[in-house]
């Protein structure tokens, strides 16, 4: 008997989804009983188109070749020093920033996915996201094993994971996940997979492994790009995702447009964190934010938005405020975390004047008019010896937990502040696409854990910042925080460097 | 008498082997230095497939041991069970 | 200097310029290939060379690993082309498609009639009987002309010997000024077939929507001819476009047809009747002639495409408010020299529509 | 042989993460360890689940068993992701090898009929129950805590996915791809009544809500039983019939199994130990599902295994096994 080839769309198929079984015995809602509640109606799993067709088999194979040919790099990195070919130590901060802010976010997928790919009841989905997951767990565990080498030498990398569940910049990044992870099995799909995996994901990884490559950081931009070769799947998988829901029934549309205005300006919000990174954290520069959020969104997204419009998928709300905000929102960024250097587990810096110079040619529009004076009178300062700290605890943004320090987009001099009121109390947003998500569903707005208030709550360990950060965060205070001029990372560096060790 | 000694790649599986040779060596000293982890033992110094197998979690031919070790120091005694390392009196 | 790509299991013929990648070149032909990130890193295009020679580019080591590269594997958003190659992609064969074998035929012109002012229909009798499903197209060589030129087939299947083509004149249009103005009966000509993966998905039992606009009416002829003959009882709708009465050609053709069978369905539509016209039909788009039929709810019907691109997109877009989607769109594209360049960055959301 | 090797001095300022000296004190730490104590959110979660509110995001009240420190339940194996998926490429590799002998040697002709028709009857249908192991234990990955325990029930759970795949790959070459086979094993196991017990004991498994329950019920008792009855009394079966080649296509399964049956056995252990409380629990769990799995076996064991002490024998198995963990005294 000579055997038919059969075609992969019907042996993938054979081999997972033909695997599941109407059942009889049990009550099937009660074996997937979360499908419904968020109002998605689901008329026809077997519509699902599988955006990949990996087996087991195949996945063990290409995935533990990647992992050997990663790991080597690692090997040799850290047995060669590596860390001395950075272009500089302050750009190490970079990475601090990563896998305090971006690692745990990784280990979150990690479990999103799980819980999805448990509890969708179409084994073609699940089984995606099931592969998810475990590729977000591969892509944790090799950030940290990248940057364990690090930590042996630079200070801030040391207590990660403590420091995510605790620090008060650290709850931008944790709470957008969470938010994620605590809703609905589509929400989380259309938040993750779509808007930030397909949407936005490039603006996280294309400037942090070309950040790493333009900085000599050899074990980063390994992981990144053995990260981004997970992509494929990740990618795939939320177009069809959105493609599912969309075509499943029309009353799924309204709902998945609520959530991509909700998950869209909740990632810009994210992202600010990679803004003020292109922008102020890497000694060498790759290309501004603004012109990233050029390329990968506005010109990329412009183009899926054009074809979701064929489904009666409108642009985010929103988006023309960030058509504005890519000017302004990384120097405002980093401009919190240089006045709040002292509560930052990672070093900040005022720009060069060579820096300010390549930031006056990137933002001809904004830098020299609103943001130079301000670095070049902080440069006044600290030359005097009268460098200064925000000693008081900013207000935060109730949704995206940023301090409230972004502008109205039209007047850069002027503070954003929104509120509203819920059950006689007054919450705070630092903008109108904040106030929005919080308007929506502010039952689930109002529990958010607010770093500052908890602090004044004395839930923190204490009510002086000192304490705060020594007793609460585990911060090595002179060590992990304040400017890199004068810090430990510093002067072993330069030891290091005029050694000539390498 | 002086010491005999073992000087392994700093990797993941040496770790493993490192963890093992202190168990079953009290006495020897682990010196990490950069990329390269020393143990070193006044007289003897042994590594069990056994223990090695219990801490790394799998089956490890002590043959293995060559593709971390960097270089080492005494007269050596190798089967399938063990590699021993003494000064041959 | 440019090669040709033949892409398996398809069979569809790219042609990549110097320099271009195979997928930008596959994307801009209408051949759709699995991509994602375009630039190398994350390995969703990968295909498998067959025959000919490649530079993989700068694909990311992770994405496309030794091992793969030993077997011929490349990415085609970064692979360069250095002979005319074979490659195997990770696509779907339909199950509808029938595969006959492309060969070169010799052709006559046999007859030349007036179909309307911009619209000429030549017969070509072949040396030979050419197989062929109805909705599929040909290249023309005509003499003089640089490249061939590709035309949809209007006849049915049954009666091979021959291939019935609509060619509207193309200002500027070199092959189709050549047809218009200099293309004489009993003129030889090279042909070579068939072509395409626009056919009816006849193991799909739903009713079907044809949309034609301009000379697109040819493949819908040829398939609804084809369904019609084999007694097939779906329900037919054609929809068929045109600016005035002089452009809508076959019309009293297909009243007939409507006449004879109770299953078919004849629409057509003029978004500029002249006032000589007395148009008592559908005023307006092709695509709004459908939409206003089935007042907008389309689903359950699967629906053939054929025309100039802004009919097609026009038409998928009311397609898809009406719930019908990819899965169900079927399309040949009519571009033209004027059609070229316009190809903007372009999303991976739909795969071939 | 003394040769010295030169390095720069270059000292580091720490050995390890702060959290993995916390635990194991100042010293160099492996990559397991790194990869895996406390990078689980612990604390400080923003928002309840819209679809649990009765617990936090991460919670350890989603299960009866209490432990002190859920990270004691450590992988022996030492898998995390990079030695996981490298240990199972071996596997993989070599059971590839198996399949295309199998293939190659057009082995499936040599094969008797009846040998054929046991393995689309009996053999075959476990890949839905290899599909249930991948739910529960993708439940028990998602409704956990803990890095230790979660990880190692991800891996189990794609692990099962590639068990069910093995297993319709038995199929497809005894169909010459034509997936009939594996349309009628999945006849027999909708309508097959020796095949009802299982079925509905998959199905109930999946509606259990205790993680740990799942996971004691499918992990241990369940697994436990199968494999003995289908990849061990059934092999022997086959073998006398003529199938012995069979067993080419099934090592995977059997290997994986005794790979796992190392981690399950070392946890459990940790677990029944910890307090007289978690013992009691498993032990009751443990009567339950076995209960159960017996009855739910009983009739498709009886149409399989001529031997009437077919299932007394992978219970014999199966009390040894709780005697070893500890669970039962």
């Amino acid at each position: 008997m000579v055997a038919k080839k059969l075609n992969l769309k019907d042996k993938y198929r054979a081999l997972t989804r033909d695997l599941d079984w109407d059942y009889d015995y049990a009550d099937r809602k009660k074996a997937f009983p979360y499908e419904e509640f968020e109002g998605i109606k689901i008329t026809d799993w077997s519509k699902w188109e599988d955006p990949f067709r990996l087996t087991m088999d195949a996945y063990w194979k290409y995935q533990a070749e990647k992992e050997k040919k990663l790991y080597a790099i690692f090997d040799a990195f850290s047995q060669n020093n590596g860390h001395l070919n950075v272009s500089d130590a302050r750009y190490v901060n970079a990475i601090k920033v990563f896998l305090t802010g971006v690692s745990p976010l990784e280990y979150q997928a990690f479990q999103g996915y799980a819980h999805v790919g448990r509890q969708f009841g179409g084994a073609g989905a699940r089984v995606a996201c099931q592969m998810q997951s475990i590729d977000e767990l591969r892509h944790v565990q090799t950030q940290i094993h990248a940057m364990s080498h690090y930590n042996k030498f630079f200070d801030g990398f040391q207590d990660w994971t403590h420091m995510h569940d605790r620090v008060w910049y650290l709850s931008v990044p944790k709470s957008f996940f969470d938010d994620a992870r605590s809703a609905g099995p589509f929400e989380f799909l259309i938040a993750i997979s779509f808007s930030f995996e397909y949407v936005l994901t490039n603006l996280l990884f294309v400037p942090f492994m070309s950040g790493a490559a333009h900085n000599g950081d050899m074990a980063t931009c390994t992981f990144g790009f053995s990260a981004q070769s997970d992509e494929a799947r990740h990618m795939t998988l939320g177009l069809e995702i959105i493609k599912f829901l969309l075509e499943q029934h029309e009353d799924n549309v309204p709902i998945v447009q609520k959530w991509i205005d909700k998950w869209f300006w909740r990632g810009t919000r994210l992202l600010a964190i990679v803004a003020m990174m292109m922008d102020y954290m890497l000694p060498n520069k790759v290309m501004s934010w603004k012109e990233a959020w050029e390329v990968y969104f506005e010109d990329a997204g412009g183009a899926l938005f054009k074809d979701l419009a064929r489904y009666g998928i409108r642009m985010p709300k929103f988006v023309e405020t960030t058509a504005k905000e890519k000017e302004h929102i990384s120097h405002q960024a980093w401009w919190i975390f240089y006045t709040h250097g002292h509560a930052a587990g990672f070093h900040t810096s005022i720009p060069s004047a060579e820096e300010m110079d390549w930031l006056s040619e990137k933002y001809p529009d904004t830098f020299d008019k609103y943001y130079r004076p301000r670095w070049e009178l902080a440069k006044e300062m600290e030359d005097r010896g009268e460098r200064f700290y925000t000693n008081g605890l900013p207000q935060l943004c109730t949704t995206c937990q940023i301090p409230m320090g972004f502008t109205e987009m039209d007047d850069p001099t002027q503070i954003a502040y929104r509120s509203s009121d819920f059950e006689g109390e007054k919450y705070h947003f630092c903008s109108d696409g904040c106030k929005h998500i919080f308007d929506e569903e502010p039952e689930k707005y109002v529990q958010s854990w607010l770093p500052v208030h908890q602090i004044y709550q004395g839930n923190c360990g204490g009510a002086d910042v000192e304490t705060v950060l020594r007793e609460y965060y585990k911060m090595n205070l002179g060590e992990d925080n304040m400017d890199f001029k004068g810090s430990p990372d510093e002067k072993r560096w330069n030891e290091w460097k005029s050694k000539g060790v390498a | 008498m002086s010491k005999v000694y073992l000087a392994l790649q700093d990797n993941d599986d040496s770790r493993y082997i490192v963890e093992a040779i202190s168990e079953d060596n009290p006495s020897a000293t682990v010196i990490n230095q950069p990329a390269m982890i020393r143990i070193e033992n006044e007289g003897e110094l042994v590594v069990l497939r056994e223990t090695v197998e219990e801490k790394i979690g799998r089956e490890w031919d002590v043959q293995e041991l060559h593709l971390s070790l960097i270089t080492l120091g005494g007269n050596v005694d190798e089967d399938e069970d063990q590699l021993r390392l003494s000064w041959n009196v | 200097m440019s090669y040709q790509v033949t892409v398996e299991p398809t069979g569809d013929v790219v042609e990549v310029e110097e320099g271009q990648t195979l997928l930008d070149a596959a994307l801009r032909q209408g051949v759709w290939l699995p991509f994602a990130c375009g630039h190398g890193t994350c390995g969703t295009c990968k295909v498998q060379v067959l025959e000919g020679d490649v530079d993989v580019g700068a694909a990311s080591p992770f994405a496309l690993m030794d091992m793969e590269r030993e077997e011929g594997v490349v990415l085609a958003c970064c692979a360069l082309p250095e002979s005319d190659l074979v490659i195997e992609a990770d696509i779907d064969v339909d199950p509808d498609f029938a595969g006959y074998q492309i060969e070169d035929y010799q052709a006559k012109v046999v007859s030349i009639e007036e179909l309307s002012p911009t619209i000429k229909g030549i017969r070509l009798a072949l040396d030979r009987p050419m197989q062929f499903q109805a909705g599929q197209y040909v290249n023309l060589n005509l003499p003089s002309v640089e490249g061939s030129r590709a035309f949809s087939i209007a006849n049915s299947p049954t009666d091979s010997s021959y291939v019935d083509l609509h060619v509207r004149l193309v200002p500027e249009g070199k092959g189709t000024s050549w047809i218009h103005q200099t293309m004489q009966l009993g003129d030889e000509l090279k042909v070579s077939g068939p072509y395409g993966q626009f056919f009816v998905r006849k193991t799909d039992d739903k009713d079907v929507i044809f949309i034609a606009g301009g000379s697109g009416l040819s493949s819908p002829l040829s398939m609804i001819s084809d369904l019609l003959e084999t007694g097939d009882k779906r329900q037919i709708y054609l929809f068929q476009g045109a600016r005035n009465l002089a452009e809508l050609y076959k019309k009293s053709e297909l009243d007939a047809l409507a006449e004879k069978y109770s299953n078919f369905h004849y629409i057509p539509a003029l978004n500029e009747p002249l006032e000589t016209d007395d148009w008592q039909g559908f005023c307006g788009f092709v695509h709004e002639a459908a939409n206003d039929h089935f007042k907008g709810r389309l689903s359950g019907h699967k629906a053939y495409l054929c025309g100039p691109p802004p009919m097609i997109d026009s038409a998928i877009t009311m397609l898809m408010q009406g719930r019908v989607f990819e899965a169900d769109i079927h399309m040949e594209k009519f571009l033209t020299a004027a059609d070229g360049a316009t190809a903007d960055s372009r999303s991976a959301l739909f795969k071939r529509i | 042989m003394t040769i010295e090797i030169k390095t720069a001095t270059l000292q580091p300022i720490r050995n390890t993460f702060a959290n993995i000296e916390r635990r194991f004190g100042d010293k160099p730490a492996s990559r397991y360890q790194e990869a895996t104590y406390d990078l689980q959110g612990e604390t400080n979660f923003h928002y309840r689940p819209l679809w649990q509110p009765q617990y936090e995001l991460n919670d350890k009240s989603r299960t009866q068993i209490k432990m002190e420190d859920w990270y004691d339940l450590k992988d022996p194996r030492q898998f995390y992701y990079g030695t996981y998926v490298q240990q199972r490429a071996k596997h993989q590799e070599a059971t590839e090898t198996n399949y295309s002998f199998f293939d190659k040697r057009g082995l499936t002709e040599h094969l008797p009929e009846e040998v054929k028709s046991h393995l689309i009857t009996y053999l075959i249908p476990l890949r839905h129950v290899e599909h249930t192991a991948n739910l529960n234990n993708m439940y028990g990955c998602a409704f956990g805590y803990g890095t230790a325990i979660t990880q190692a029930l991800l891996y189990n759970a794609m692990d099962r996915l590639g068990n069910a795949q093995y297993l319709s790959r038995i199929g497809l070459l005894l169909d010459g791809n034509s997936s009939e086979s594996l349309a009628t094993a999945k006849q027999e196991w909708l309508k097959n009544p020796a095949w009802q017990g299982m079925r509905a004991l998959c199905e109930e498994m999946t509606t259990v809500e205790d993680w740990f329950e799942v996971f004691i019920a499918q992990d241990l008792v369940v697994d436990t039983l199968v494999f003995n009855l289908f990849y061990e009394q059934l092999d022997q079966k086959l073998a006398v019939m003529g199938g012995r080649d069979v067993a080419l296509l099934t090592e995977f399964m059997q290997v994986w199994n005794k790979d796992s049956s190392r981690w399950l056995d070392s946890v459990l252990k940790t677990v029944a130990s910890e307090s007289e409380d978690n013992r009691a629990l498993l032990e009751e769990w443990v009567q339950q599902w076995r209960v159960k799995t017996l009855a739910a076996l009983r009739p498709v064991i009886a149409a399989m295994l001529d031997k009437g002490d077919a299932l007394d024998i992978a219970d014999a198995l199966l009390e040894a096994r709780l005697k070893k963990i500890g669970i039962t005294r």
